[in-house]
């Protein structure tokens, strides 16, 4: 066990699922000479050739679109899109095609497909290229999300999403690929679409993914510096949700606070709010609340970008306020 | 060409017609519900260029796909239940018209999404010569779907990789209403091939000799290594872009009292309506199935006797599959969720390694 | 006043806008010669000519993103997207472009485009052509999204979003186009996103749009014949949403029913659920309930297909289940 | 070409790489952030090309189009201050240096994902054809971006109708790290035009006076009712990518330390880097600034005591725009609202009709 980088996680995941299986292969914008954009796949052209990592032109939906044919011929392909912003150009590969086909077909062709892809706010990449968009493909009967938020669950997840006969995307976040921690190859995965709770804490429940996990920590950690605990659940699966795990902890501490990077207007947070009340409707000691993104495109100066994204203080103040306690001074 | 292939070619093309008649019929009698895009005027497309294919190789269609579906070899049985919605249908029941589907068959859809054909075929060419097989991938397509951008995406990659697609268009000239002059800076499709380096040809759709000739020579050029190749069938849709347009949502009286009214809107509505009617065509000679009865009849393949009689196994067909259709049962909701749920594989836990 | 259908009032609005404003023009596929799949531009090219009505190539994200350029130079386009299945392709024409050049620019470039289409469950046109999608857009800052359930609306909000200075997705349906309604062409309208009350009651909030509205109302009368008296909402428009209006309802009836023929997994409704729980929490009797469509790509079986989007019999008897009434017959 | 015209060549070549230069080392002192793609090597394009445009025209580029931007008359100050995220850029410091738009000198934009420059091109002409205008329409892009979907599109439309775009390949031979003859089936750019008959030719892109001949032969056919016309200008780049690619994410110990332990990746790095360096191309003739300058000085344009003239008033017009820029208030997050909020006409009524 060694503590390894966020996209070194990755990479070793698909290098032993490239190992492990003929027939899986990968393919994406300069995923080969290059070794990726953030990395992923660096070294393994070298090791698999090109059928098996493959550099394309730009051509989103149809590259994408290829990974579905392939997978329809049994192939378990492995789909970059450099950015979820160009996945705008993949909708209809993604929506009308590797998530109808094995519905459509009656069961005949299931769809073993990975999309990878960074989303998310990095820094001052423009409004064009700091979309998170995954509340886009939560409404998609048919796809799974999955949002790893540490090294490991970026092994596990991608892994899992590789052996999945089920269309999978695998959401990245830019800003965790150069994120540290402990990854385990030999340990046994929990499921793919479970929650897991990162945090005990019995006086509210912090629900959040990806990248608003670690800023979730920090907050209950400086929350219990105060004298409240706070529970952080990382969801890791936007598409199924683990419900289960999140009733259970809500049920438990009476108060939901939910911490996303989307645009808050019909972001993921709104599904995760609607669902809870209505389960936990009268265990609820207050309205669950959400701290979200803006619903702005990001600006590209540095501090509005910084402002419209949730910052730790703006996790603090909504957890006070939930709890009726006095905001403190940051 | 054998006499008997011939006659292969000839059955496919009356089974094609029957079965679309067949499906009109049932449309008309408030059976099947939803688009229905039938094939007559086009069969000698897909059955010169089905009857050049082998069992090995897969078939990427649109909507307008029975009789794709029908020449590869699915029932008509199991098509024409599938437009009924059937449990006994190709997709359960839950595809439809436009949606058929067969593994076995290595049919792989029918696609309602106008463009979608090219980067499926575009897949199952990777898969294919990933695996190194001496298989080839068919992709059908119209003229309108030439202006889609997967189009251009598609036969890139294909031509960048010598992936082994035979690309087939399907050129009736119109994107529903639209003429090809209106739609296209290029009408001669095949041209379009040039960007990407991929040979290409224009042949008469209406000559179903012509259409398997040229299939055959491009598949072979396929098999042999030489990457995708392209290939323009010329032909012409006798019926309405489906059976609901133009005019299913249209009650009859109303758009001719509102034709009365406009002479302007009633001149569009002729223009709009002037796609070349089965009787014209059949007057000019154009009827791709009329034609090749005729040059059996002539070559001696074929006599009165023996084509009333194929014409007679070919109603008992289609009779049989519209009963199968009508008699099958539906599909439950139960089994639509079992459907979606069948690949979900979420326990999947990463095993450990050595 | 007469009454007239939905594509007849969208129609005349379209006609109106055309002789109003040289800078107005129309495009989409079959929108000329053959006058619109749902007869929408019928008459028009004959009268303002092709420059002004165009038809075009399948060629979705091009001449979706040619409204976007021709709105930078100041003309109004209204691109038909024949139905919002194929809006797919043109995801980043409407998501990176026209809703982000405005803010991009910094203000230089208004977007006076508008965008029609019609989505929905219609009958059996199987799993590809029967999306409604539209909470894809909800999550896009920039993009305003309009929902005429009524003739009268559909022209009144038709006539707006051409003159509206941001970009605005007009969403029909497409078993809308053929109900009749009263259109008063001189009568002013109401903005363009404020919701109606087209039914008050006392007893609880039925929240709704589009062709769901009807369903709505007729379950409102069904229930009325029970005693109960169902206020019901059109929301008119999806982004923004006029909380305002939702709000005062539900805090007078205590209870809110959503009732959308999205799918519920992460559909409209999750957003007003949302919201609604956090804005009236305090005043609510009992958890807020959706009634949508089934998370279920939708079956070709006309059976099947009926039962996984909204019925009446479902409105009612969640209606019955929120204010704890016994269930009836039905 | 007159002397006044050819100084202006060269001045504006001088402008645009002492700009790139000030905006590599803005980054490198972490006052500009982001993604920041450098132009220096292809000047002689954006020089050429918009040298032959008139101020009625319009432009649209992509995320390298600083120098676009600049030699289209947009101050220098007001182009450094946006890379800088200020107030006072020309976009108020919400867009950034891939979004730099510009109403009054008719810059359309410059546009961060691959292939959008061709729809926004395509309205635009559209909009100038409709209102019968004698303009034309400057479309910019890359060698990476004749792949995407929306090139095959938007060239089809714009020939269908002629309309009055130019469409302007900047041929750098490279998408990002893959050379063009791994990302296109036709490495010849200009040969894509044909599939819509679109008048094409191919120039040395490193000739700046080759191409601000070409540039204005096909702007004069574009103003004349041709319909669109295509160049295609052969160029290299000689910085990497952008100041991100490859490296700003890794330490460069670390990947020293990778490439130590790996061969092959070390060979890949080195094929991967391999882009003809500043040195190697001056050493080759090939660097279009020196090359313009030598020429100038050649014909007599130029002398020594002129050019370092000329470069005095460069550097001091550049190093005044980074001044500006570093002094400049930053923008504040109630603007950022009100631009958002500027178009809302929520109340708009339809007036009632005659
Ligand atoms: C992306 C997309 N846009 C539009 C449509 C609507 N549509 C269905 S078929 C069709 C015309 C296609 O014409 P062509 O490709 O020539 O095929 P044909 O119907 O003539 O066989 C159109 C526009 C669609 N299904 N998909
Ligand atoms: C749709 C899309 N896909 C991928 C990218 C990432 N990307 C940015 S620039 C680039 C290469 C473009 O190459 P080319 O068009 O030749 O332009 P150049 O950078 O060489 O000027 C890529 C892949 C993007 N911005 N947009
Ligand atoms: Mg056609
Ligand atoms: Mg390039």
């Amino acid at each position: 066990m060694s503590e390894i980088l966020y996209w070194q996680a990755l990479n070793q995941a698909l290098d032993a699922e490239l190992a492990a299986d003929d027939a899986v292969f990968t393919l994406g914008e300069d995923v080969g000479l290059y070794g990726g954009t953030y990395r992923v796949s660096e070294g393994l052209m070298a090791k698999y050739g090109e059928w098996r990592v493959r550099d394309t032109p730009i051509s989103e939906n149809s590259f994408t679109g290829l990974g579905v044919g392939a997978a329809m011929l049994g192939l378990r392909p492995v789909v970059e899109i450099m950015t979820i912003n160009f996945a705008l150009f993949a909708m209809d590969s993604l929506v009308n095609m590797a998530a109808k086909i094995p519905f459509m077909s009656g069961g005949q062709f299931p769809m073993p497909l990975t999309i990878r892809m960074p989303g998310g706010v990095a820094r001052q990449l423009g409004a064009q290229h700091s979309q998170r968009l995954e509340s886009m493909f939560m409404n998609v009967p048919g796809l799974r999300i999955a949002v790893p938020s540490t090294p490991q669950d970026a092994y596990w997840q991608l892994r899992q999403a590789i052996r999945s006969d089920d269309p999978v995307i695998v959401l990245e976040h830019e800003l965790l690929y150069f994120s540290k921690g402990e990854v385990d190859t030999h340990a046994s995965a929990p499921p793919l679409h479970q929650a897991l709770i990162r945090r005990p804490g019995r006086d509210l429940t912090c629900i959040s993914y990806s990248r608003m996990v670690p800023l979730a920590l920090e907050a209950a950690q400086a929350l219990h510096a105060e004298g409240v605990e706070m529970e952080v659940i990382d969801l890791r699966s936007l598409s199924p949700i683990d419900w289960a795990t999140c009733v259970e902890s809500v049920l438990r501490t009476h108060r939901c606070l939910i911490v996303e990077e989307d645009c808050r207007f019909a972001g993921v947070g709104a599904e995760l709010a609607a669902e809870l009340q209505e389960r936990c409707f009268y265990q609820l000691d207050a309205p669950i609340q959400r701290v979200a993104g803006l619903d702005l495109p990001t600006p590209f100066n540095a501090k509005l970008e910084a402002a419209s994204i949730p910052r730790q203080e703006d996790i603090l103040k909504a957890a006070r306020a939930l709890l009726n306690l006095p905001q403190g001074e940051s | 060409m054998d006499r008997s292939q011939m006659q292969g070619l000839l059955r496919d093309m009356l089974r094609a017609r029957a079965f679309e008649e067949a499906a009109a019929q049932g449309y008309a009698e408030g059976k099947i519900a939803g688009f229905l895009h039938l094939y007559p005027g086009e069969e000698a497309v897909a059955v010169g260029v089905l009857h050049a294919a082998e069992p090995g190789d897969y078939v990427v269609s649109t909507y307008r796909e029975h009789v794709h579906a029908l020449v590869r070899g699915i029932p008509a049985r199991q098509i024409m239940a599938e437009l009924y919605g059937k449990k006994t249908g190709i997709s359960g029941g839950m595809g439809g018209s436009m949606h058929l589907f067969d593994r076995e068959r290595r049919f792989l859809g029918g696609y309602a999404i106008v463009g979608e054909t090219f980067p499926i075929a575009l897949g199952a060419g990777y898969a294919v010569a990933y695996r190194r097989l001496p298989e080839a991938v068919i992709c059908f397509f119209g003229d309108g779907a030439v202006n889609q951008g997967t189009f251009h995406e598609s036969l890139n990659m294909a031509a960048l990789w010598k992936l082994p697609i035979l690309f087939v268009c399907e050129n009736n000239h119109y994107q529903i209403g639209t003429e090809i002059h209106r739609h296209s800076a290029i009408v001669d499709v095949y041209k379009r091939a040039c960007a990407y380096g991929i040979p290409a040809e224009q042949v008469d759709g209406m000559e179903v000799l012509a259409v398997h000739a040229a299939a055959q020579r491009a598949l072979e050029r396929v098999r042999s290594g030489d990457g995708p190749q392209f290939l323009e069938l010329t032909t012409y849709r006798f019926r309405g872009h489906s059976m609901a347009d133009p005019g299913s949502y249209r009650p009859e009286a109303e758009v001719k009292a509102y034709e009365a009214a406009d002479p302007i809107a009633a001149a569009l509505h002729e223009f709009q309506l002037r796609y070349p009617g089965a009787a014209d065509l059949a007057a000019a000679g154009n009827d791709c199935l009329q034609r090749f009865t005729d040059h059996c009849c002539q070559e001696g393949h074929l006599d009165e006797t023996a084509l009333a009689r194929l014409q007679a196994e070919v109603q008992a067909e289609i009779e049989d599959a519209r009963r199968f259709a009508e008699e099958s049962p539906e599909p439950s909701m139960e089994e639509a969720r079992a459907i979606l749920a069948r690949n979900h594989r979420l326990e999947t836990v990463v095993e450990a390694q050595a």
